[in-house]
C-alpha cells in the first residue's frame, strides 16, 4: 500500500496542473508544496517498489538505492526552492499560466526519471522533463531565448532520439527486460554504447556536447535556469549510470578516452566560461565544467569494476552537491541582476561559489578530497595534478561569475530582494555547509578533509586563484576583442537546419502532362473518323474480309 | 464451267459492287441504291444456287421472296426517311 | 450450250455494267432511272434461272414499287451535293473491291456443284402441305413462319414511316394520259392479282406477287387522283393491313393450343388454311405496299 | 442456417449504422432533431452491439453470418479479434465524429446527403472490418470507396472535386488491383475464411508465381488506401473535405482500410511463414519504411495546416505497414496497436485544425500564432496529439514506436531503428514549430475571420461546445491508451492477444 | 415451351391490338409486359426443373422446318427481355419527360418485345435473318420518334443494319450452298473445315458484328442511341444489339471448328479489349451525355466480345456463362444509366454533361441511379456486373500465361470508372448549380434507379444461377 505512494512523486505535479488551470491565483504560490511528497519520500522511503501496471508495460517506481535517494531529494528541494523563488519574477508576466505549466510537466518528468527503476519510465520522465524545459527557456521574449531554444529543442530531441534508440537496443540486448537493475548485469554492444553516450551526453552537456547549454541556461528566468543546470543536466549522468552496466568490458576499454573527455570538458568550461561577460553565461559554461568532473567520477566507476558501491557514492554526492550549489548562484544571478545586493548576500552568496571550487568545510571539500582518494587509487593517478589545477581554474570562474554578477546591479536605488526569493535562496547557499552535517556519507568525506594538510591542499588552488584574480582585476584586464565575439557554429547550424527543414528537398512525384498538346492529337484523331459511320464500316467490312481471308 | 458458276459470280460481283459504293458515295440515295444492289447479288446466288440441280430447290427460291419482301420493305422505310426534310435544322449535331 | 453461256454472261455483264452506271453515274436522275433498267433486266435473269415467282415479284417491287418510290424520292429531295471520293481513295477502294471479288470467287466456285438434301424433302412432304407448289408450300407451311415474320416487316416499315410525320406527299396534278390508262389498269391489276393468287397454290405466283400487283394498280390510281386518300386511322384500312399477321398468327396459336403443334394445320384443312392465309396476307400486303408508297400520313388526331 | 443471436449480431452492426443512414437520406433539409436523433440512435445501438460482441468475444462465442455469393466464396461476416479492434475503433471514432460533425455542419446545406454518405462510410468501414474472408472484404472496400466519395466533394468547390477525381482515380484503380489480387487467389484456392496462419500454404510449391503476384496486386491495391509512395498522390488531396470527413477519412474509415487490409492479407490469408517463405517481407517493409520517410519530408514542406496533417498521415499509416512487414510478433502488436493509437492521435489533429478553421479561419500554419491563448483546450489537445505522432512518451505514439523498434530489433532489421528515429526528428521538425507558433508567438490583432461560436472565451466556451468535446474525448483516449498501454482494456494489450493467436504463443 | 411461345405471343398480339384500336395506352402495354413476364418465368421454370425442349414449327423436322429450342439460356432471355420491356414501359408511362406517352412506342415495343423472343427461340439460320431485319427495323423506327433530329443517325443505322443483313444472308447462302440445310444443330453436325465454310463464318460475322456493334464496326452506334427517345435508347442499349450477339455466338459456339475458332477467337478477344479501350476512352472525352451512355455500351460490349473470344480461344465453356452475364448485368445497369440520363437531360434541359453541375443536389434520384448502374458496369460489388467480371476472370487467372488477358479486364475496368466517375464528380460540383428548368419528377427517377436495384440484387441471386448454368450448359 505503501508503494502507492510513489505516485504522488510524479502525480503531485501534474495534480497541480489541474488546480492550477481552476483557481491559478490561488495555487501559485503554494506550487513548491509539489515538490514535498519527492523530498519526503527519498529521506523517509517506503521501502517497496511500485509496479503500476496499467501504464505502459514493465513501469516501476522507487528509489532504495543511494544515488535515487540522494538525486530524488536534491531535485525536489532545488525545484521548491527554484518553485518559490520564481514566484516572484513571474508575477507580471502574461504568460505566467504558461510557464508554469511547463514548469510542472518539467517537474514530473524529472522526478519521475530520478526514481524509474525501469527504462521506460526513465524514457517517460526524461522526455516529458526535456521537452516540457523547452517552455522555460522561451519564456522571456527576444531573439535570443528564441535561438537558444531552437537549438535546445533541436538537440534535445536528437538526443531523446539516440536514447530511444539505445533503449530498444539495451532492451533487446537485456533479453525483452525493462527493469534498469537487471541491465547492470547485461554486457553493452559498442553501438548502443555510442548511442546512448552521444544521447545523454547531449543532456548532460560535456564537451563536445554542450553547445545548447552555455546558451539555453542563460536565456531562462534565474529560477529555471537553476533547475536546468542544476537538476535536469544531471539526468543525463543518471541515465548514463543507469542504462550502461557498470562493470563491462567494453566501457572499461573506453573509460580512458570519457576520462579525457570529462577533463576537457572541465577545463574547456573554464576557459570559455571566464571569456563570458554575463554572469549566467559565466555559471553555465561552469556547468560544463561539473559535468566534466561527473563524466570522470563515471570513467573511473567503468574503468575499475568492483569500485561500483563507492563511485556510487561519490557520484551521489558530487551530484547533490553540484545541483544545489549551482541553483544556489544561479539564483543570486537572478537576484543580483534585478537588486541591490547588501554584503550579508553576497558573503552568502560566495560560499557555494567556493563550494564548487573545493571550499575546505563544504560539501565541496569533501567531495573533492573523495574524488582525489579515488583517483589516486585509481590506474590514472597521475592525472592528479589535473583536479588540482581544476580546482584553481573552478574558482577563478566562479570569482568571475561573481564580480560579473556584482557588476551586473543595476544603479540606483532599488527595493531590496522580497523575501519569497531571498528565503529559497538562502536556504540553498547555506546547503554547502550544511550538507555534510545532514548527511553521514559526505559527513566522513568531510572528516576526512579536516586534517590541516588536507585543507591547505584544497585551499591553495583558491587562493592562487584569488590572487589571480586580483591581480588581473588591477590590471584592468579585459576579454581580449577577437575572444569575445567567438563564433558559435551550433547557433549557425540550428539556424540551417530549420532553414533546410523548412524547404525541405524533395521531389514532387506527380508527371507533368502538356494538356495542348494531347489536346491536338485528339482533335487530329477525331478528325480521322469524320468520314462518316457508313464509310467507315464499309470500308472496314471489306478490309476485315479481306483480312479475315488472309488469315 | 457451267452458267451457274458465271451467275454466282455475278452475283458475288454483284454484292461487292453494292459495297463499293457504300464504301464511296455520300448521297443517301444512292447508297439505298447500293444496299439494293447488294441484295439483288445476295439474290442471285441464292437463286444461282437453287438452279444448280433439277428439280430446283424451292427452299431457296422462297427464301429469296421473303428476302425480297424484307428488302424492298426496308427499301421504302429508308426512302422515305432519306428524304424527309427536317423542318429542325441540326443545331448541335452530335460528333459522329 | 456455248450460246446459252454466251447469253448469261452477255446478261451478267449488262446487269453488272447497270448496276456500275447507276451507283456510279454522275447525275441522280439517271441513275435512279438506269436503276429501274437494273430491275427489270434482274426479273429477266430470275426468270432465266427459273425462278418464275421471283420474277414477277422483282417485276412488281423491285422495278415498278420501288423505282417509282425513288423517282417520288428523288423528287423530294434536293441537289446532290457534289461529294465525290478522292481518286486515292476510289483507287484503294477498286483495288481492295477486285481482290475481294477475287476471294469470293475462289469461296463461290465449288458451291455449284454441290446438292442439298432439302429439295427432295420438300418434294415427299409436298402432298402433306396442301399445296402442290413447292415454294409456295415452302412459304406457307414448311416455313410459314418465316412468312408471318415478313408480314410483321412489312408492317414495321409501314409504322417507321408513319413515325417520320411527314407532311403530305404533293401528288402532282395527275396527267390526263395516265387518268384514262388508269382507269383501264386497275381492273387489270385487280384481275392479274387474283389470278397470281388463285395460282400460286400449283404454279408461281402467290400471296406477295399478288399483293404487289394489287398495289401497284391502286397506286397508278392514286397518282391519278381517282382514289381518295388513302388513311391509315381509317380502321378498315388498319385491319387490312393487321389482318395477314392476326389470321396468321391465329391459326398458329390455334393450331398449337388446340391442334398438334405451332402453325400445324390440321390434316385435310391444309389448303383452305392457306388459301385463306394467302387472302388475307395479299390484302395486307397489297394494302400494306400502297400506304408505304403512297399513303397519306396526316393523322387527324381523334 | 441456424439463425441464432450471434449470427445475427455482424449483420446487426453493418445495418445498425447502414439503414439508419438511408433513412437519413430521405429526410428534408429542416428536420434537424429528426436527423441528429436517429444519428445519435445509430451510434449509441452500434456502440451498445459492439460491445455485446466485445463480451462475446471475451467468453469465447463465435459471431459468424454467411449468404451465398460467389462460387467458393460466401458473403461471410465475422467478428474475431482483429476485427473487433477495428471495429470498436470505428464505432468509438464515429460517436466522435458524428458529434462533431452535428456541431460543425450546423446551418451548412445538404446536410441530411451528408449524413447518409456518411452513415454509409462507417457501414462499409464496419462491414470491412468484420470480413470474413477476401470475397467480402473486396465488397466492403469498394463501398467505402464509393460512400467516401460523396463526403470528400461535399462542399463542390473546384478544389473539391479536383480531389474528389483524383481520389477515385486512385481508389478505383487500386480497387481494380486488389480485386485481380483477390480474383487471382480465388481461382487457385477459393476464398475461405480468414484464419491464422494463413490458408495458402499448400499452394506454395506449385503456384509460387501466382502466389506472389497475387500478393503484389493485393498489396498494390490495399496500398493505395493505405497510401503507400508512389499510391499516396490522393491522401493529400483528400484534405479538402469538411472536418470531420477528413478526420474519419485519416482516422478510421480509408487510410486504416488499407491498412487493416495489409494486416489481414499478411496474418489470415498468407500467413507470416509463407510471406518470409515466398520473400515477400522485404519489398513490403522497403516500401513502408521507404513512405514513412518520404511522407515526413512532404509534410514539411506543407504550408497549410491540413495539408500538413495528410501527408503525415502518410507517414504514419505506414508504421502499421511497417509493422506488419517485419512478420515478429512483437512488431506485429505495434502494428495493430498503432491502429488504433494513430487513429486516435490523427482524429485528434484533424478536430483540432477544424476547429481553428471554423472558429477564428486558420487555414495555414503561418496564421496559428497565438493560437494558445485564445483557444487553450484545442490547442492542448493538438500538443498532445503531435506528441503522440512524433512519439514522445507517454502518449500513444511512443508506445507503438517502442514496439516497433524492439520487433525490428527482434527479427534482425535493425536499420528499422534508424527510420524510426530519422522519422521521429523529421516528425517533430514539422510539429513541433506548430506547437511553438501556438504557444510561444503572438496572436495576431485580428484572426483571419473569427465567427462567434461558444462564448469566445478561452477555456469551455472557446468554440462551439459541439466541436470541443470530442476533441477532448479523443485526446483523453489517446493519452490513455499510451499511459493506461499496460492495462487489460488498452489496445496494446488487445493487439497482444491477437498476436498470440496469429502466432501461436 | 407453351409458356415461352405464350410470352412470344403476348406482345404480338397486343401490337396487332393497339395498331388496330389506335390506342396508345401504355397500361395495355404494362399489362401485357407483365402476362408475358409470367410466361417466361413459368418457361424458366419449366427448363428448371425439367430439360431443354425442342419444338418444330408446323410439326415439319429441321431440315424442312424451323426449329425453336428452349434452353436454360434462351429461358433467361426471354425473362431478362420480359423484365426489361416492363421496367422501361412502366418508366414511360409514369415519366413526364418521356416523350413517348401519345406516340407508336407502345406497338413497337410490343413488337421489339416479340422480335427479341422469336430470336431468343429460333434456331434457324434464315429465320434469324428475318428476326434481326425486324429487330433494325424495329430499332430505326422507335428512334425516330423522338423527331427529325434523329433521323440522319437513323438513317445510317437503318443503311448499314441493312447492310449487315445481306452480309449475313450471304453467309448464309453460302452455308446452304454448301450443306444444304439451315439448322443451327444439323449444320453443326455436318460442318467441315474448309475455305467455303471460312468465309462464309466471316461474312456472317461481320453482318453479325456491324449489327451488334462490336468494335470496330460499332460507328453507327452513339448517335443512333444517344438520338433515340429515353426509354427507346435503354431498350436499344440493353436488347437490340444482344440479338446479333446472341446468333453470333451461337454460330461461333457450335459451328466453328477448334482450329479455326482458335484463330478467331484471338481477334475477337483483342477487338474486345480494343473496344473496351476505345469505348471508354469515347466516352470519357464526349460532350454528350446520352453519347456517353452509349459509347459506353460499345465498350460493354467489348467484355462479350473478350469472353467470346476467350471462349474460343480455350475452349472454354465457362466463358460463355461470364458472356451472358455480362449481358443481363449490362443491360439492367443500361437501362438505369439511360433513364437516369435521360430524365436528367429532360429536366435540366441540356445535352450536355457539363450541364448536369449540382445534379446531386437537384436530381439526387437520378443521379444516384446513374452512379449505381455506373457502379455495375464498373464492375463494384456486389453488382451483376461485378459477378460477370469475376466468372470472367476466374479462368483468366489460373494460368500464369492467360494473365496478359486480365490486364485487358482491368483497362476495361479503369476506363469505364473513368466515364461513370466523370459525371458523377460533375454532378457534385456546387459551384454553381444549373437550375432545373422545371420540378424533377421524383417517381420518374425512382423507375430509373429501379433497374439498377435489381442488377445489384442480382449478386444474391447469381450464385444458383452460375451453378446451375455450369451444371446443365447453356
Amino acid at each position: 500500500m505503501s508503494a502507492l505512494l510513489w505516485l504522488l512523486v510524479p502525480g503531485a505535479p501534474l495534480l497541480a496542473v489541474g488546480l492550477l488551470w481552476r483557481w491559478p491565483k490561488v495555487v501559485g504560490p503554494w506550487l513548491w508544496l509539489s515538490c514535498v511528497p519527492a523530498l519526503l519520500l527519498s529521506l523517509w522511503p517506503p521501502g517497496q517498489t511500485l509496479e503500476p501496471g496499467v501504464f505502459w508495460p514493465g513501469a516501476a517506481w522507487g528509489a532504495n538505492d543511494l544515488i535515487g535517494r540522494a538525486w530524488l531529494a536534491f531535485s525536489a528541494l532545488l525545484w521548491a526552492c527554484a518553485s518559490r523563488f520564481a514566484l516572484d519574477d513571474l508575477v507580471n508576466s502574461r504568460h505566467r499560466l504558461r510557464f508554469w505549466v511547463c514548469w510542472l510537466l518539467s517537474l514530473s518528468g524529472n522526478l519521475l526519471l530520478v526514481i524509474a527503476q525501469d527504462a521506460g519510465s526513465f524514457y517517460v520522465g526524461f522526455s516529458l522533463m526535456g521537452l516540457a524545459a523547452y517552455g522555460l527557456i522561451v519564456h522571456l521574449p527576444g531573439p535570443a531565448p528564441r535561438q537558444a531554444g531552437r537549438i535546445y529543442l533541436q538537440l534535445t530531441l536528437l538526443s531523446e532520439m539516440l536514447i530511444f534508440a539505445g533503449l530498444l537496443l539495451r532492451i533487446h540486448e537485456a533479453g525483452g527486460s525493462l527493469e534498469l537493475a537487471a541491465w547492470q548485469q547485461v554486457p553493452v554492444e559498442p553501438v548502443t554504447a555510442v548511442i546512448l553516450l552521444l544521447g545523454f551526453g547531449l543532456k548532460a552537456g560535456f564537451w563536445p556536447l554542450h553547445v545548447w547549454l552555455p546558451l539555453a541556461h542563460p536565456a531562462a528566468p534565474a529560477g529555471a535556469s537553476a533547475v536546468l543546470s542544476g537538476a535536469m543536466i544531471k539526468a543525463g549522468i543518471l541515465g548514463l549510470w543507469r542504462f550502461l552496466p557498470v562493470e563491462d568490458p567494453l566501457l572499461q576499454g573506453a573509460a580512458t578516452i570519457l576520462l579525457a573527455v570529462g577533463a576537457i570538458s572541465a577545463f574547456y568550461g573554464v576557459l570559455l566560461g571566464l571569456l563570458q561577460d554575463k554572469s549566467k553565461a559565466a555559471l553555465a559554461y561552469s556547468s560544463i565544467s561539473q559535468i566534466g568532473y561527473l563524466l570522470i567520477i563515471l570513467s573511473l566507476a567503468w574503468m575499475h569494476p568492483g569500485s561500483g558501491a563507492a563511485m556510487a557514492t561519490l557520484l551521489a554526492l558530487y551530484g547533490v552537491h553540484h545541483g544545489l550549489a549551482k541553483g544556489a548562484l544561479f539564483m543570486g544571478a537572478g537576484l543580483a541582476a534585478n537588486h541591490r545586493l547588501s554584503t550579508a548576500h553576497w558573503l552568502l552568496m560566495g560560499l557555494p561559489a567556493m563550494a564548487l571550487a573545493g571550499l575546505p568545510l563544504t560539501s565541496g571539500a569533501a567531495v573533492k578530497v573523495l574524488l582525489k582518494d579515488t583517483l589516486y587509487s585509481s590506474d590514472v593517478s597521475q592525472w592528479l595534478a589535473l583536479l588540482t589545477a581544476g580546482s584553481a581554474a573552478t574558482a577563478l570562474l566562479l570569482l568571475r561569475a561573481l564580480w560579473l554578477m556584482w557588476r551586473s546591479q543595476p544603479a540606483g536605488p532599488r527595493p531590496a530582494p522580497p523575501i519569497g526569493q531571498l528565503l529559497p535562496w538562502g536556504i540553498l547557499c547555506l546547503f554547502p555547509a550544511l550538507l555534510p552535517w545532514l548527511w553521514p556519507e559526505l559527513r566522513t568525506a568531510l572528516f576526512a578533509s579536516l586534517p590541516i594538510k588536507v585543507i591547505w591542499s584544497g585551499l591553495w588552488p583558491l587562493l592562487l586563484a584569488a590572487a589571480l584574480a586580483l591581480a588581473m582585476h588591477r590590471i584592468g584586464w579585459r576579454i581580449p576583442k577577437p575572444l569575445r565575439t567567438l563564433p558559435n557554429p551550433a547557433r549557425a547550424w540550428s539556424l540551417r537546419v530549420k532553414r533546410v527543414l523548412q524547404r525541405a528537398p524533395v521531389p514532387s512525384m506527380t508527371p507533368e502532362l502538356e494538356r495542348a498538346r494531347w489536346r491536338y492529337y485528339e482533335r487530329q484523331w477525331n478528325h480521322l473518323w469524320h468520314t462518316g459511320a457508313v464509310t467507315t464500316s464499309a470500308w472496314i467490312i471489306a478490309l476485315l474480309l479481306l483480312l479475315g481471308w488472309l488469315s | 464451267m457451267s452458267h451457274i458458276s458465271l451467275y454466282l459470280l455475278g452475283g458475288v460481283a454483284l454484292w461487292v459492287l453494292g459495297l463499293h459504293a457504300l464504301m464511296t458515295q455520300r448521297n443517301a440515295l444512292r447508297r439505298i441504291m447500293a444496299v439494293n444492289v447488294m441484295g439483288s447479288g445476295t439474290f442471285m446466288v441464292m437463286v444461282a444456287l437453287a438452279a444448280r440441280m433439277t428439280p430446283i430447290d424451292p427452299v431457296l427460291q422462297a427464301l429469296v421472296v421473303t428476302g425480297l419482301v424484307v428488302a424492298a420493305s426496308a427499301t421504302a422505310f429508308a426512302l422515305r426517311l432519306a428524304t424527309t426534310e427536317s423542318p429542325v435544322a441540326d443545331v448541335d449535331r452530335e460528333r459522329e | 450450250m456455248n450460246a446459252e453461256l454466251l447469253f448469261d454472261a452477255a446478261l451478267i455483264l449488262l446487269l453488272l455494267a447497270l448496276a456500275a452506271a447507276t451507283l456510279h453515274t454522275r447525275k441522280l436522275y439517271t441513275a435512279i432511272v438506269l436503276f429501274i433498267v437494273f430491275g427489270l433486266m434482274l426479273a429477266l435473269t430470275w426468270a432465266r434461272l427459273g425462278a418464275v415467282d421471283l420474277a414477277l415479284a422483282e417485276a412488281a417491287i423491285g422495278a415498278g414499287l420501288i423505282g417509282v418510290m425513288l423517282l417520288a424520292a428523288f423528287g423530294r429531295s434536293g441537289p446532290e451535293a457534289a461529294t465525290r471520293a478522292p481518286p486515292a481513295v476510289l483507287a484503294a477502294s477498286v483495288l481492295l473491291c477486285s481482290l475481294l471479288l477475287v476471294l469470293f470467287a475462289q469461296g463461290v466456285w465449288p458451291l455449284a456443284n454441290n446438292s442439298a438434301p432439302v429439295p427432295e424433302l420438300v418434294n415427299s412432304h409436298l402432298a402433306a402441305s396442301g399445296v402442290s407448289h413447292p415454294v409456295t408450300a415452302v412459304l406457307l407451311n414448311f416455313r410459314a413462319w418465316d412468312t408471318l415474320l415478313e408480314l410483321v416487316v412489312l408492317l414495321l416499315a409501314l409504322l417507321g414511316v408513319r413515325q417520320l410525320h411527314s407532311p403530305n406527299m404533293n401528288l402532282p396534278a395527275a396527267w390526263p394520259l395516265l387518268q384514262a390508262w388508269s382507269r383501264l389498269l386497275a381492273p387489270l391489276s385487280i384481275v392479274i392479282g387474283g389470278y397470281l393468287l388463285w395460282r400460286g397454290s400449283h404454279a408461281p405466283g402467290g400471296a406477295f406477287q399478288a399483293g404487289a400487283v394489287l398495289a401497284a394498280g391502286a397506286i397508278v390510281l392514286r397518282l391519278a387522283g381517282l382514289l381518295p386518300p388513302l388513311r391509315w386511322n381509317w380502321w378498315p384500312m388498319r385491319a387490312c393491313v393487321l389482318g395477314g399477321v392476326a389470321l396468321f398468327m391465329t391459326i398458329a396459336a390455334a393450331g398449337y393450343w388446340l391442334g398438334s403443334g405451332w402453325l400445324d394445320y390440321p390434316p385435310g384443312l391444309g389448303k383452305t388454311l392457306i388459301t385463306l392465309i394467302e387472302i388475307a396476307a395479299t390484302v395486307s400486303i397489297a394494302v400494306s405496299l400502297s400506304l408505304l408508297v403512297v399513303g397519306d400520313t396526316r393523322e387527324i388526331t381523334p | 442456417m441456424i439463425t441464432t443471436w450471434t449470427t445475427l449480431l455482424p449483420p446487426a452492426i453493418v445495418l445498425s449504422s447502414l439503414l439508419p443512414g438511408l433513412l437519413i437520406f430521405s429526410l428534408r433539409e429542416d428536420q434537424t432533431r429528426l436527423r441528429i436523433g436517429l444519428n445519435l440512435f445509430a451510434v449509441i445501438l452500434k456502440l451498445g452491439l459492439v460491445g455485446l460482441m466485445l463480451r462475446g468475444v471475451g467468453q469465447g462465442l463465435e459471431f459468424r453470418f454467411a449468404l451465398p455469393f460467389l462460387p467458393g466464396g460466401d458473403l461471410v461476416l465475422h467478428g474475431d479479434a482483429t476485427s473487433l479492434q477495428f471495429v470498436s475503433l470505428s464505432a468509438v471514432l464515429w460517436l466522435a465524429t458524428t458529434v462533431y460533425a452535428i456541431g460543425y455542419l450546423q446551418d451548412s446545406p445538404l446536410q441530411s446527403r451528408f449524413f447518409g454518405y456518411f452513415s454509409l462510410c462507417v457501414s462499409a468501414t464496419v462491414g470491412l472490418a468484420l470480413a470474413g474472408n477476401l470475397v467480402t472484404f473486396l465488397l466492403f472496400y469498394e463501398l467505402l470507396t464509393l460512400a467516401t466519395f460523396p463526403l470528400l466533394v461535399h462542399r463542390g468547390t473546384k478544389k473539391a472535386l479536383k480531389a474528389g477525381r483524383i481520389y477515385l482515380a486512385h481508389t478505383l484503380g487500386g480497387g481494380a488491383l486488389l480485386l485481380m489480387g483477390v480474383a487471382l487467389l480465388h481461382s487457385l484456392t477459393g476464398s475461405p475464411e480468414f484464419q491464422a496462419g494463413g490458408y495458402v500454404e499448400l499452394l506454395a510449391d506449385a503456384h509460387q508465381p501466382s502466389l506472389m503476384v497475387a500478393f503484389a496486386l493485393m498489396i498494390a491495391g490495399l496500398g493505395v488506401k493505405a497510401a503507400l509512395i508512389p499510391l499516396h498522390g490522393w491522401l493529400p488531396e483528400a484534405m479538402v473535405a469538411p472536418a470531420p470527413v477528413s478526420a474519419l477519412l485519416h482516422a478510421v474509415a480509408v487510410v486504416k482500410a488499407g491498412a487493416f487490409g495489409i494486416i489481414r492479407v499478411v496474418y489470415d490469408v498468407y500467413g507470416v511463414d509463407q510471406v518470409q517463405a515466398l520473400g515477400l517481407a522485404m519489398p513490403l517493409l522497403a516500401v513502408a519504411a521507404a513512405t514513412i520517410i518520404y511522407g515526413s519530408l512532404k509534410a514539411l514542406q506543407q504550408q497549410e495546416l491540413k495539408k500538413r496533417l495528410a501527408y503525415s498521415t502518410v507517414s504514419q499509416v505506414s508504421y502499421i505497414t511497417l509493422g506488419v512487414a517485419l512478420v515478429g510478433p512483437i512488431a506485429g502488436v505495434a502494428a495493430l496497436a498503432h491502429l488504433v493509437h494513430q487513429g486516435l492521435m490523427k482524429v485528434t489533429l484533424f478536430y483540432c485544425a477544424g476547429n481553428f478553421a471554423e472558429t477564428l479561419g486558420i487555414h495555414h500554419i503561418q496564421e496559428m500564432n497565438g493560437v494558445g491563448r485564445r483557444m487553450p483546450l484545442t490547442m492542448a489537445a493538438f500538443t498532445l496529439g503531435a506528441l503522440g505522432m512524433i512519439g514522445i512518451p507517454p502518449t500513444a505514439g511512443f508506445i507503438s514506436k517502442w514496439y516497433l523498434g524492439l520487433g525490428a530489433l527482434e527479427v534482425g532489421q535493425d536499420w528499422i531503428l534508424l527510420i524510426l528515429v530519422v522519422s521521429g526528428l523529421l516528425n517533430a521538425a514539422y510539429f513541433l514549430p506548430l506547437i511553438y507558433r501556438g504557444w510561444f508567438c503572438g496572436p495576431p490583432r485580428q484572426w483571419p475571420d473569427e465567427r462567434s461560436l461558444g462564448s469566445g472565451l478561452p477555456g469551455a466556451g472557446e468554440t462551439h461546445w459541439m466541436l470541443l468535446a470530442p476533441v477532448l474525448f479523443t485526446t483523453v483516449l489517446a493519452l490513455l491508451a499510451g499511459l493506461l498501454a499496460g492495462s487489460e482494456v488498452s489496445p496494446l494489450a488487445w493487439s497482444q492477444l491477437i498476436i498470440n493467436r496469429q502466432f501461436g504463443l | 415451351m407453351s409458356a415461352a411461345l405464350l410470352s412470344l405471343t403476348i406482345p404480338l398480339a397486343t401490337a396487332m391490338l393497339l395498331l388496330l384500336f389506335r390506342t396508345r395506352a401504355g397500361t395495355v402495354v404494362i399489362v401485357a409486359n407483365t402476362a408475358s413476364l409470367v410466361a417466361a418465368m413459368l418457361a424458366l421454370d419449366a427448363v428448371m426443373t425439367g430439360a431443354r425442349e425442342q419444338l418444330s414449327l408446323g410439326n415439319w423436322d429441321a431440315p424442312l422446318g424451323i426449329r425453336f429450342e428452349l434452353g436454360p439460356l434462351t429461358a433467361v432471355l426471354l425473362v431478362f427481355t420480359a423484365l426489361i420491356h416492363l421496367l422501361v414501359t412502366i418508366y414511360a408511362q409514369a415519366s413526364r419527360h418521356s416523350k413517348t406517352r401519345d406516340t407508336d412506342f407502345w406497338p413497337l415495343s410490343c413488337l421489339l418485345h416479340a422480335s427479341l423472343a422469336a430470336l431468343w427461340l429460333s434456331r434457324d439460320l434464315f429465320n434469324w435473318y428475318i428476326t434481326l431485319e425486324l429487330l433494325g427495323l424495329t430499332a430505326v423506327a422507335m428512334i425516330i420518334i423522338s423527331g427529325p433530329r434523329s433521323h440522319l443517325p437513323a438513317l445510317r443505322y437503318l443503311l448499314l443494319s441493312l447492310a449487315a443483313s445481306l452480309c449475313y444472308l450471304l453467309g448464309v447462302a453460302f452455308l446452304y450452298g454448301r450443306y444444304g440445310v439451315l439448322d443451327i444443330r444439323m449444320l453443326a453436325e455436318v460442318v467441315v473445315d474448309d475455305p467455303g465454310t471460312r468465309l462464309a463464318m466471316l461474312l456472317l460475322t461481320l453482318g453479325l458484328m456491324l449489327k451488334a456493334a462490336l468494335w470496330p464496326l460499332h460507328q453507327w452506334l452513339p448517335a443512333a442511341h444517344a438520338a433515340a427517345p429515353t426509354a427507346v435508347s435503354a431498350l436499344l442499349s440493353a436488347l437490340v444489339v444482344k440479338g446479333p450477339l446472341f446468333i453470333l455466338w451461337m454460330v461461333w459456339s457450335t459451328l466453328a471448328e477448334p482450329g479455326f475458332a482458335r484463330q478467331a477467337g484471338v481477334l475477337f478477344a483483342f477487338a474486345g479489349i480494343a473496344a473496351l479501350v476505345s469505348g471508354g476512352w469515347a466516352a470519357l472525352r464526349t460532350p454528350w451525355l446520352k453519347v456517353l451512355v452509349a459509347y459506353s455500351t460499345v465498350a460493354q460490349l467489348g467484355y462479350a466480345l473478350l469472353a467470346l473470344g476467350l471462349l474460343l480461344y480455350w475452349q472454354d465453356p465457362e466463358m460463355s456463362i461470364a458472356l451472358w452475364l455480362f449481358v443481363l448485368a449490362h443491360g439492367l445497369a443500361k437501362v438505369s444509366m439511360f433513364l437516369g440520363a435521360g430524365e436528367m437531360q429532360a429536366t435540366l434541359g441540356s445535352r450536355r454533361v457539363s450541364a448536369l453541375k449540382g445534379a446531386s443536389q437537384t436530381m439526387p434520384l437520378a443521379m444516384f441511379a446513374f452512379a449505381v448502374a455506373g457502379g455495375s458496369l464498373i464492375g463494384l460489388p456486389p453488382s451483376g456486373g461485378f459477378i460477370a467480371k469475376w466468372v470472367l476472370l476466374q479462368p483468366l487467372l489460373v494460368e500464369p500465361s492467360h494473365w496478359p488477358w486480365a490486364l485487358g479486364v482491368l483497362l476495361g475496368t479503369l476506363a469505364s470508372a473513368g466515364y461513370v466517375f466523370r459525371v458523377v464528380t460533375i454532378a457534385f460540383n456546387r459551384a454553381d448549380p444549373s437550375s432545373p428548368g422545371h420540378d424533377p419528377d421524383t417517381a420518374a427517377q425512382w423507375l430509373a434507379m429501379l433497374p439498377a436495384l435489381i442488377v445489384w440484387a442480382m449478386a444474391l441471386l447469381s450464385e444458383p444461377l452460375i451453378l446451375w448454368f455450369q451444371e446443365v450448359g447453356l
